[in-house]
């Protein structure tokens, strides 16, 4: 038996190497230096692992190879395209996790307990959201560019533990972000038994573990469909759970209100594009040649998805729940990119899913600022008159739910556009129409909060925005500009992604 | 020169200008609007004498490209129907400033920031006449909300709040059905020579009648919502009433024309199969309005709620014009966007004046007014009369001219629209007999009369509705060819006098 | 057709002097009413120059036009502003300025009181110019402005005491029911364009030849309902009782003398339309008839000395609508009737503002008697224009009436008799009502108050009612002879000398006629000379006579058919709009925000249930798979 | 002997597994019913690895297990943690969150 | 009919007997797992399935994960699940009411149409080629052959799930770690905090429990001398379960302490 040594292509692996690297080197901070140094430390490492990725990623962007870290990787211009969405989302959203206040002092601590206080007393921080967060960020980068089962499978644990693990770790309200983890990691794990046993049924129907092979036993399978139908279907529910798709999405709602607030705007923002930038890759590439069997129930499950996620936003109370629901009906919005099955439905998708991402990171990022004495207010009967008491928190929240909205020169309009042409294209008139029904459900909620904001007095108890820090500040401002930007001209980014976005096979 | 885009940045200037001032300059933030939008104003008369009336394409043309891998252009150019419209609103900013000039006092927000939002809202009201790229204008015709939705909800009065949402959510559903037939042509370019937005090229797309009719569809409904065509319309009442009687102008006077100018620049240029199809029913519904519209006038308690509901009426008249396919009752819609502009601004500037004045606007809380205000009770009247299209004033010449149109090829519709007329008489003479007759109402007494900014504010609607319905001639010279085009285009011509079937 | 530059100035001298006295406000109190006037009898100078102008040139020449600009141009649709002085016009141009500057004069003196002198002035002058639009209009659209202008100037001058809600009802009801008549009119502009591709008087005299009959009858009984709501005929003759809310000096002007005639002008002015369409000219008549009779039945029970006045006026139009429907041998008697009216009723109507203004406004006659003494000029002229509209020779209405009869006879056949029967015991009834106004007002035993002075008015009053009443005795006779006017205005009317046949010698209806007009006197006098007036209408009358106090039930049929439903329409359509259309909208937010609700139900918060969702949803996929494979 | 007949095992083990998770309410036992459904996923690998003869089956049934350790050490700390705090193990009483 | 039957030399008969001994079995065992009301029962049922898996996987020549399964799950996996259950409450019982109104139903539904569905349809699937096992591929040995594809194609994600490992090793510390927020008291100064203190009643040290009591289970607080039982003397991981007795009932001042003569 002879073994040949494997080719890596490290060029090609190198962001997420450089985020490993970076997160090994915070988990020895972690044991190594002292505890009042770790939070700039860590903030430095993390941000500096991050960049380098973006600018290593930049160096590659026009490559392309099928073949990285012998064949479990492949690297092409939505992979490069979907990392750098990642990056600049995870980015950003270290501005937030970096503003303290958000995560326990002690998480072992019993809540309310002495022990509890002294820790939030003595200043503590727990630092290591920072490796968690690079490991996540790790795994999201890897989650579009699997290239094999194994490998996607790795990838969707690898982005997924850490986030189960951060979920738990609010300081505010901590039963409600025990209990967030709790489901979240519940949850799924049981979708991910699900993914497994779709992908044992790939593997059984095309003998094969990597995509190429899966591919070519769809198109020239001698036997009936029966085990690709089942490996679809449950490979579809592990990545429609990630997405939040109904009726997978019920996770969402009580994670995302639960979990730290930075968390769940990192969560909602980055783990959408990197569920979604495997499902495309899955859809567009390996899934291609099926396509009768998965458009009518993806069709089905995006137009309830959207419905769903509207409507129930109408009745919600907390901002993050709104949000969380908001996201839900988005990823029926973004389903309808992956079903289009056609270039524009690529291109389409990546930009709406940058453009939403950075919107919900700024969404989220205000909801940090408006706070009381006990910590974020996410009530939003306590954000009336808002607009009165912080002009930029309110301002940069209704931009940030008009951009959702899809009202035109927000970012979320050209991408609502873009995504709803290409899905038209391709001949899904009812999705579409879903589309825009629920779109004017949900304009109806975002433009209630945008009453409570600017309409409505104040009641009496004093709901603060605290003077934020100069990170979570800049992180709305970034996200503003270019949501914006994103909404006014939109053309180089489209260009940059028409041109980079082709999937190789 | 590039005339559209500098009209467009016009307001802009003056708005970062503004913007710029501190809050506590007040009238220092007025003045500059007045005069922002004065100096439009004249920009864009300027451009009305460059326009070639013969000429019926688009001129000042001008275009960018935009977002290419769409195919979309920042395209803009005017042909007669939207330069109408633009000096109309154009004519009707400064008016608007120099009426209210108080009336940003009572928002939630600092006056100036009244002033940036009605010269953003001046910029898209001009962007969106101009604009020749279908999806421009969408964007423009939805981005148009968030100024007006502003204004009424922090400058309003009573119910603000609820009416801004009501108008918003109104106005979103429609636009995203509207969407959805934008992203179907877009498509179809697509699919037959490349995408594009180009209101000439989709003109010429070949496409089913079921799905001409579904697009249409969704383009009307938009405009009917914007409109208001019955049964489209209860967004309006409440938000004229909310706003400030200036925003009421500008909501009636020229955002609502961006539905019925909708419907001939996009619903009869791209569907004109889909249009006829539909224009039994589309002119039952206006002729619904028409009724409907002067009944709820006659109804109606509150001041504003009068003149809102009288412009539903007004609108319906509008739709029938456009729809009726004979050039009468096209070029009389297309002039009676522009004078309803001018008769609604000043009913509505008077009743804004009584209403600040007297603090309600429930039209039997005045009473007399001719004896304590004579000058605001006559300005009232005649405006009035503008609405009840006498002859003699600029809104008979249109509002006959579609009924006489409309009649050549649907008299019944005609014939029940001309009932309005007398309804017409009803809604405006109730209330004038109400509120400027009888005796003086207890607490009227005092009621100052219109001052001179306020004279000089309405002086000028006034004389546009006199003159123009004695000497419509200059107006109608313009209008004329672009509406027999619109006409030719649909592939109708004129009836020809029946002899009565002799 | 000759052209002409001046013919403008008719109606620009008024109008200016309208608008100067409106825009200059309390300035010109001091000479405002002097301008008004002045400017009044400029025009009526003008239209005796365009007269003089006129005489002198041959009958093909005669009528004057001018173009003032472009109105409305739009396709085939081709309204000029152009005016158009033809024979038919120029009688109307001299009443209306004529009569016009007299009632200009006496209104000097009457409203010298007022404070709003200037602004009544302004309407007067405003109404002069409108009414003179509507005459020279030299098409039915130009024509349309000035009918709705001197709508709008009636409409002002009624409610000029508009504090007064009574006053104020009364002139939006005239403007409404206007509204209607007008609306009549613009369906037959619209028929017209839409059948001959024209609204000019020119263009549908030439295209009436060409048209359907049918279309012509439409379009004939679109002017006869546009004339019956401007001239008060039936059905649309409520509002001219309440009209009388106006200063007297209007009602003489406006709702005696000339605006509610327009509509026998609009008739006699589209005769072409109606001598192709016999359908709309026998309606024209039976309208004249029904209302002939309303109006005199009316008289016969009211109080109100106005009111009294203004029956008799739509009585009087329908004579001059019913000749008018008789064809061409009737409109020159329309005409003539119209003319010879409006000397004697403005004169009445100026003599009833003398004998108000000496009597502190009172207008209830039962509270007169005895005033001969105390106003002998107002007596006199009174009693020229009692007599001539009696149709007493050789006074005014003797020609003209008499004229009416004859031809309302000669219609032929059944119709001739029905419509000579009714014009006989109109001029009957006429002479028992004017009698009885006679009789209360200046006969008798004295009614009114110890606080009342009655009192002779001054000259500038009592002038125009004299040089009316000289009308009123003289004018029959001089536009009579020698078929001065009917020759005047033949070469306007088709009369194509058809055989005519008579059913009675004229000097045999002239006979009946007075034998007719002798019984109304005797009647009135044996029932009020012969006893005593109470000075409070009794009340233990026939059930005739409390049907005609209220206008024969007039205002409660139009309550009962129109108001009430009305009403109870907006009503229903306020609510229908609150709760249908809107409640449906709000129902479809509703239906959302529940769903939702419902939707939000399954989010309970159980991790378990969360994960039987994703089963079922897994149950969900087999089955499609199951399904599909089967 | 048929082969296939594992994959019945499997599907009915994961069928098992996937009702557990619903219907028990200690958060342990209902991780050990996600532990049984990867394990029948695992079976299911083997045996289409044996069936494709292929080992690349089983490499990815190796690294599931050790996937499926790491999940459940991060898995058991949260529901320590969640112990500790509420004195319950079971996920019913985790609802705080809802609605 | 799936046609995957597989004939792999002589041991196709043993196999057919094993299967069907022990396939039963390990349904049956997971059933049970799903009605035992205790947890550890629950998980010694699963270890059970497990260790069956693993026969299955060496009966299917994945001898090396079978192994594996044994080591690393059973033993290691498996384990870690009991000692969580230790913590948290080895004898704790779940009630198996259904709280949930209709989930069970439910539930039980799903699982038919799912359980049905999934044999139905693999009755029906066909893989259009015919079953190689794994003979060839074992050629060099299970694991051999393994190893070579782990240590070459799959190198990527192998060194990717260190990262996992790691994750998990973190994760378990944050969220279980007491970081001190304050340095750890030594003797001397806990023996001066406990003379320094309020009461002297401590000073001494804790009773351990049941020394004075009439019962002298680790679950009984011990008596002070006063008769009072101290409540601080159980093990708190025992009161904090809720397993401490009620010590009411050994409280002296509670007992009847009056002798009665027996007759």
């Amino acid at each position: 038996m002879t073994f040949t040594a494997p080719v890596l292509s490290y060029s090609l692996l190198s962001p997420m190497l450089f985020l490993l690297a970076g997160a090994l080197i915070g988990v020895l901070v972690e044991a190594f230096v002292s505890k009042a140094a770790r939070p700039a430390v860590q903030l430095t490492v993390t941000l500096g692992a991050l960049l380098l990725a973006l600018m290593q990623l930049w160096q590659i962007r026009g490559e392309q190879s099928l073949t990285a870290a012998m064949g479990s990787v492949v690297f092409d211009g939505p992979a490069a395209l979907l990392q750098a969405s990642i990056l600049i989302i995870a980015m950003i959203s270290v501005f937030l996790i970096a503003d303290g206040e958000h995560f326990a002092a002690l998480p072992a601590a019993l809540p309310g307990s002495e022990e509890e206080r002294q820790a939030i007393q003595s200043g503590n921080q727990i630092t290591e959201v920072y490796p968690l967060t690079l490991f996540a960020v790790a795994g999201m980068l890897l989650f579009p560019v699997a290239n094999d089962l194994i490998t996607l499978f790795v990838a969707l644990e690898m982005l997924s533990l850490p986030l189960y693990l951060m979920a738990g770790l609010s300081r505010r309200r901590r039963l409600a972000s025990q209990e967030a983890a709790l489901k979240y990691f519940l949850l799924g794990a049981f979708s991910s038994a699900f993914f497994l046993f779709g992908a044992a049924y790939l593997y059984g129907f095309s003998g094969s573990i990597s995509f190429s092979g899966i591919r070519q036993g769809i198109v020239g399978g001698g036997g009936n469909d029966v085990l690709l139908l089942i490996g679809i279907a449950f490979l579809s529910i592990g990545l429609l759970f990630k997405v939040g798709a109904v009726p997978f999405h019920a996770w969402s709602p009580d994670v995302y209100q639960g979990a730290p607030t930075p968390v769940t705007a990192f969560m909602a923002a980055a783990t959408k594009i990197a569920a979604f930038g495997a499902m495309l890759r899955i859809y567009y590439t390996v899934f291609a040649n099926a396509q009768w069997s998965w458009t009518p129930v993806l069709s089905g499950i995006a137009i309830v998805t959207m419905l769903l996620g509207s409507l129930v936003a109408i009745t919600q109370r907390d901002v993050k729940r709104m949000l969380a629901y908001s996201s839900i009906a988005h990823a029926g919005f973004l389903l309808s990119g992956v079903i289009a099955l056609n270039k524009a439905g690529l291109d389409a998708t990546i930009f709406y899913l940058f453009a939403y991402g950075i919107a919900t990171v700024g969404a989220f990022a205000v909801v940090t600022l408006v706070r009381d004495s006990s910590g974020e207010v996410t009530d939003l009967n306590r954000w009336r008159g808002l607009g009165k008491r912080s002009p930029f928190a309110a301002t940069s929240f209704a931009l940030f739910l008009l951009a959702f909205a899809g009202i035109p020169l927000t970012s979320g309009f050209i991408g609502k556009f873009s995504i709803f042409s290409a899905a038209y294209e391709s001949g899904a008139k009812g999705v579409v129409l879903a589309g825009v029904l629920s779109s004017a459900i949900a304009a109806f909620f975002y433009i209630r909060v945008i009453v409570l904001m600017f309409f409505t007095d104040a009641t009496e108890d004093g709901t603060s925005v605290e003077i934020p820090s100069i990170l979570t500040r800049a992180t709305v401002v970034i996200a503003a500009v270019i949501t914006v930007a994103l909404g006014v001209y939109p053309a180089p980014l489209l260009n940059f992604i028409t041109d980079l976005a082709i999937f190789i096979r | 020169m590039k005339w559209l885009t500098l009209l467009m940045l016009l307001p802009l200037a003056g708005a970062a200008i503004i913007s710029m001032l501190p809050k506590s300059m007040e009238k220092a933030a007025k003045q500059a609007a007045l005069g922002t939008s004065l100096v439009v104003m004249a920009a864009t008369i300027a451009m009305v004498v460059r326009f070639q009336r013969d000429n019926v394409d688009f001129q000042f043309v001008e275009k960018y490209s935009w977002i290419p891998s769409f195919g979309i252009n920042y395209a803009l150019g005017v042909d007669a129907i939207a330069l109408v419209l633009i000096l109309l609103s154009t004519i009707l900013v400064p008016v608007v400033v120099l009426a209210g000039w108080n009336e940003a006092h009572g928002g939630r927000w600092s006056v100036k920031t009244f002033y940036i939002l009605i010269l953003v809202l001046e910029t898209m009201m001009i962007g969106v006449f101009a604009a020749t790229d279908v999806f421009l204008f969408y964007v423009i015709f939805e981005a148009m909300l968030i100024p007006v939705y502003f204004l009424i909800g922090g400058y309003g009065t009573g119910e603000r709040a609820a009416a801004a949402v009501k108008f918003l959510i109104y106005s979103l559903v429609g636009g995203l059905l509207m969407l959805a037939s934008v992203i179907a042509l877009y498509v179809m370019s697509g699919a037959q020579g490349g995408h594009t937005f180009d209101i000439n090229k989709l003109s010429e797309l070949q496409m089913s009648s079921t799905t001409q009719n579904l697009l249409f569809l969704g383009f009307f409904i938009a405009f009917a919502i914007k409109a208001p065509v019955w049964p489209f319309h209860t967004w309006l009442p409440d938000a004229a009433k909310s706003a400030t009687p200036g925003t009421s102008v500008l909501l009636l006077g020229v955002l609502d024309k961006v539905g019925t100018y909708g419907m001939i620049r996009f619903c009869l240029t791209l569907f004109p199969e889909a249009s006829e199809t539909f224009t039994p029913i589309i002119l039952v519904l206006a002729v619904i309005s028409i009724i409907y519209g002067a009944f709820l006038a006659i109804g109606a308690k509150d001041i504003k709620r009068l003149i809102a509901y009288t412009s539903i009426s007004h609108f319906g008249f509008i739709t029938m014009g456009i729809f009726a396919m004979t050039s009468q009752a096209q070029s009389g819609a297309i002039l009676y966007m522009f004078n309803h502009g001018f008769s609604t601004a000043a009913l509505f500037l008077v009743a804004g004046w009584m209403i600040s004045r007297r603090g309600s606007s429930t039209i039997s809380d005045f009473g007399g007014l001719q004896r304590v205000t004579p000058i605001m009770a006559w300005t009232f009247f005649l405006a009035g009369l503008s609405s009840l299209a006498l002859p003699g004033l600029s809104s008979f010449v249109s509002e006959f001219l579609v009924l006489v149109g409309t009649f050549t090829r649907y008299p019944v519709h005609a014939i029940i629209a001309t009932f309005g007329i007398v309804l017409a008489a009803l809604y405006i003479l109730i209330p004038v007999q109400i509120a400027l007759h009888g005796p003086t109402t207890p607490g009227n007494e005092e009621l100052k009369d219109l001052n001179l900014r306020e004279k000089l504010a309405i002086a000028p609607v006034i004389a546009i509705i006199v003159v123009l319905g004695f000497y419509p001639a200059p107006l109608l010279k313009v209008i004329n060819p672009a509406a027999s085009h619109v006409i030719t285009q649909m592939g109708f011509t004129d009836p020809a006098p029946t002899n009565g079937g002799k | 057709m000759t052209t002409s530059t001046s013919l403008v100035y008719l109606i620009a001298l008024p109008l200016a002097g309208a608008a100067l006295l409106l825009l200059g406000g309390r300035r010109t109190d001091k000479w405002g009413h002097l301008l008004a006037t002045a400017l009044s009898a400029s025009s009526f100078g003008v239209g005796v120059y365009q007269l003089t102008q006129m005489l002198g040139r041959s009958t093909e020449e005669r009528p004057v036009s001018q173009k003032l600009f472009d109105w409305i141009n739009v396709g085939a649709f081709n309204v000029d502003a152009g005016l158009l002085l033809d024979q038919l016009s120029i009688c109307f141009v001299l009443l209306i300025t004529g009569v016009g500057t007299l009632i200009h004069i006496y209104s000097i003196s009457y409203m010298s009181h007022d404070q709003d002198r200037r602004r009544f002035f302004a309407f007067l002058n405003l109404f002069i110019a409108a009414m003179l639009l509507l005459v020279l209009g030299d098409s039915y659209l130009s024509l349309y402005v000035g009918w709705e202008g001197v709508g709008l100037a009636s409409y002002l001058l009624i409610g000029f005491w508009n504090q007064k809600p009574a006053y104020a009802t009364a002139s939006k009801k005239a403007f409404v029911m206007n509204r209607v008549g007008d609306m009549g009119l613009s369906f037959a502009i619209m028929i017209a364009f839409a059948t001959m591709g024209t609204v000019s008087f020119a263009g549908v005299a030439e295209q009436a030849e060409n048209t359907s009959e049918a279309a012509l009858t439409g379009m004939g009984i679109m002017l006869l309902i546009a004339a019956a709501g401007k001239s008060a005929q039936f059905p649309l003759q409520a509002w001219l009782g309440d009209a009388m809310a106006g200063p007297t000096p209007v009602s003489a002007l406006i709702h005696a003398a000339t605006m509610v005639t327009a509509g026998v002008y609009l008739i006699t002015r589209s005769n072409f339309v109606f001598d192709a369409a016999p359908t709309a000219q026998l309606l024209v008549v039976i309208v004249g008839a029904i209302t002939l009779m309303f109006g005199a039945l009316i008289g016969t029970a009211k109080d109100d000395i106005k009111k009294a006045l203004a029956a008799s006026t739509m009585s009087q139009i329908g004579y001059m609508i019913l000749a008018a429907g008789l064809g061409p041998v009737g409109y020159a008697f329309a005409i003539m009737h119209l003319l010879t009216h409006g000397f004697f009723k403005a004169g009445m109507f100026l003599g009833a503002g003398s004998v108000m203004h000496g009597m502190d406004d009172e207008v209830n006659m039962r509270k007169y008697g005895a005033l001969r003494k105390f106003m002998p000029i107002t007596f006199a002229t009174f009693g020229l224009g009692y007599l001539a509209i009696l149709g007493v020779p050789p006074f005014a209405g003797f020609y003209s009436k008499d004229m009416i009869i004859e031809t309302a006879f000669n219609a032929g056949g059944v119709k001739g008799i029905i419509l000579g029967s009714v014009t006989l015991l109109g001029a009957a009834i006429t002479a028992f009502y004017m009698t009885r106004v006679m009789i209360l007002t200046f006969t008798g035993t004295k009614r009114w108050d110890e606080n009342a002075h009655p009192h002779e008015s001054p000259w500038l009053m009592w002038l125009p009612m004299a040089i009316l009443a000289i009308g009123s005795v003289s004018s029959g006779f001089l536009l009579s002879r020698g078929d001065a006017l009917v020759n005047w205005l033949h070469p306007l009317f088709d009369h194509h000398e058809e055989h005519e046949q008579h059913l009675l010698e004229p000097i045999v209806v002239s006979g009946l006629a007075l034998t007719m007009v002798a019984i109304g006197i005797a009647i009135a006098f044996v029932k009020y000379s012969r006893q005593d007036v109470a000075s409070v209408a009794p009340e233990d009358v026939s059930v005739f006579t409390k049907i005609a106090r209220q206008d024969l039930m007039q205002d409660r049929f139009n309550e009962t058919v129109f108001m009430r439903p009305g009403q109870v329409l907006t009503t229903t359509l306020v609510a229908t709009d609150e709760v249908v259309i809107d409640g449906t909208v709000r129902t479809v937010g509703k239906i959302a925000m529940g769903s939702g609700s419902a939707l939000r139900g399954l989010q309970n918060g159980f991790v378990r249930s969360y994960a039987a969702l994703i089963l079922l949803g897994a149950v969900a996929l087999v089955a499609a798979i199951w399904v599909v494979v089967q | 002997m048929d082969a296939s007949n594992y994959l019945y095992i499997s599907a009915l083990l994961f069928t098992i597994g996937a009702v557990g998770v619903v219907v028990r309410r200690n958060a342990i036992v209902v991780f050990m019913c996600i532990e049984l459904m990867l394990n029948a996923a695992n079976l299911s690998f083997v045996t289409f690895s044996r069936i494709n003869g292929d080992l690349n089956g089983q490499v990815m049934a190796f690294f599931t297990m050790v996937v499926a350790a790491c999940e459940v050490v991060v898995g058991l700390a949260i529901i320590v943690t969640i112990y500790r705090s509420r004195r319950s193990a079971s996920v019913d009483d985790a609802s705080l969150l809802k609605r | 009919m799936l046609q995957l039957a597989l004939e792999v030399g002589q041991t196709a008969k043993p196999e057919a007997v094993m299967f069907w001994i022990l396939g039963p079995l390990a349904v049956i065992a997971a059933l049970a797992m799903l009605l035992v009301k205790k947890a550890v029962h629950s998980a010694i049922l699963m270890a059970f399935v497990m260790i069956i898996l693993a026969v299955f996987y060496i009966a299917q020549d994945a001898a090396f994960l079978g192994i594996v399964q044994i080591v690393v799950y059973t033993g290691a996996v498996m384990m870690l699940f009991l000692f969580i259950l230790m913590l948290v409450g080895v004898d704790s019982s779940d009630s198996l009411t259904e709280t949930i109104r209709g989930l069970r139903s439910l539930a039980i539904t799903a699982a038919i149409g799912f359980g049905g569905l999934m044999i139905s349809l693999l009755g029906h699937a066909t893989l259009g080629r015919s079953a190689v096992g794994l003979t060839a591929a074992n050629a060099d040995g299970n694991v051999q052959g393994i190893a070579a594809l782990l240590f070459s194609t799959y190198v990527w994600p192998f060194e990717v799930v260190s990262a996992l490992l790691i994750t998990a090793a973190l994760g378990a510390m944050v969220l279980a770690h007491h970081q001190r927020s304050t340095t750890r008291p030594t003797q001397r100064q806990l023996s001066i905090n406990r003379f320094r203190g309020d009461s002297l009643g401590t000073a001494a040290g804790l009773s351990g429990p049941g020394v004075y009591a009439r019962h002298n289970a680790v679950d009984v607080p011990a008596l002070l001398p006063d008769g009072t039982p101290a409540a601080d003397s159980v093990n708190a991981t025992l009161s904090a379960r809720g397993d401490m007795l009620d010590y009411k009932k050994f409280d002296l001042s509670e007992i009847n302490t009056k002798v009665e003569e027996e007759k």
